[in-house]
């Protein structure tokens, strides 16, 4: 079952944990980012492509189901103007085992990063603002899985 | 038959050029994706800025990945933005 | 920050997600292990060494603190009487990095099943008891860490 | 001075023996976990059914593992289990 949410709300992880759990399996990954304080962000600004987001990140998903022996995967990232603090992505994997609930939850994470059409622009205490660059640490991360 | 793409932008590609997207005529000739980019930075100078170093870029033909080479076909749709930094 | 947590109460996922997001960071790793339904499990009873298992789980929660950039470590492993869908463990990282959140995540869960003193017995719906066996991709698993 | 240690056992290893816990009072000569299992070995068809073959078991002394090389030394407690399987 693969579950994709896009959008300005917050997510619930003790909801979403429930739907992966409910699936079966017993073993359940997550990864949550959030936006980090570094010191002097005001607020991250988050922009996405609407006619592509779900179509990548459900690729993204289908991949997942493909290369490991999953029940469930959930993609929830959201958009919009966040703080400090405040959640960005949430995945979820389910699966029988927690090498492939935990393999695959780091997977689905490096491809996000490399090709979900999703933009932040960050603006400091003092007003700067600047979209972020992307980072060679997260090329070769997606990189190192062979799909 | 005159064709013609709607071309998307995002990110500093859309803050720099101050619209998210346009209607762009395609002559004759206007086969690829790469086609369609040097066409765009032949316009002047805020174009030139932005379209003359396309490894900069990133490109998606109707939603799906392209490259410089893939042909524009019968897509209607054509994104242009920065590397994604989503996560 | 290390937090241990060993007894019979279920754990709240959102509750154990926030505190660990508190501590910074911005990339939280997590991975819940439940009674998994193989067809006729009637319930698993969890037996542990309640002198040792807090010391156990409290150096491998240090070693990972040692060997990954991380702001928290939580573990919270269930004991006594489960049934299927039941929670049995939780681990949860934080860190500035998403590798380290998830790689330390998964070393974790790997250390804590060859060498956290728990043991589980299945009943099945007939009423046969049996303890489990170790998993020999449990110690391959545990051994592909340099630790 | 008479040494002694309290064994205790878990899983399989307590459900067979029938306790969870003793107390041995060790001679001398018995002085690490190897020599302790010997001694649970030759005490009859209960025992030996169990501590003659100690591949099968895992051992802590004091609440940290040890094999069976590992001096009883001050130690009061010596754990006794099959490999650990939570998770």
């Amino acid at each position: 079952m693969i579950r994709i949410a896009v959008g300005p709300e917050d997510f619930d992880i003790a909801a979403e944990t429930r739907r992966v759990a409910g699936r079966g399996g017993g073993a359940i990954a997550s990864f949550i980012g959030q936006v980090r304080d570094d010191g002097n962000l005001a607020s991250l600004e988050l922009e996405h492509y609407p006619a592509m987001t779900g179509k990548a990140l459900t690729a993204i998903a289908e991949q997942a189901l493909s290369d490991w022996p999953l029940h469930a995967v959930t993609i929830i990232h959201r958009v919009g103007k966040l703080v400090v603090g405040d959640n960005i992505v949430l995945v979820l994997t389910g699966s029988d085992h927690r090498e492939a609930a935990m393999e695959s939850c780091s997977f689905v994470m490096d491809k996000l990063k490399t090709v979900a059409p999703f933009w932040k622009k960050e603006t400091r205490a003092d007003g700067a603002a600047k979209w972020i660059e992307e980072r060679q640490s997260d090329i070769e991360a997606a990189g190192k899985w062979k799909n | 038959m005159a064709r013609s793409l709607n071309i998307i932008y995002f990110a500093w590609v859309r803050e720099r050029l101050g619209i998210d997207q346009e209607e762009v005529a395609l002559a004759d000739g206007i086969e690829t994706i790469g086609d369609v980019v040097t066409l765009l930075a032949e316009r002047g100078a805020g174009y030139a800025d932005i379209f003359s170093d396309p490894g900069k870029l990133r490109f998606a033909l109707d939603q799906d990945y392209g490259i410089a080479a893939t042909p524009i076909g019968s897509a209607s749709e054509l994104a242009i933005f920065p590397p994604v930094t989503g996560g």
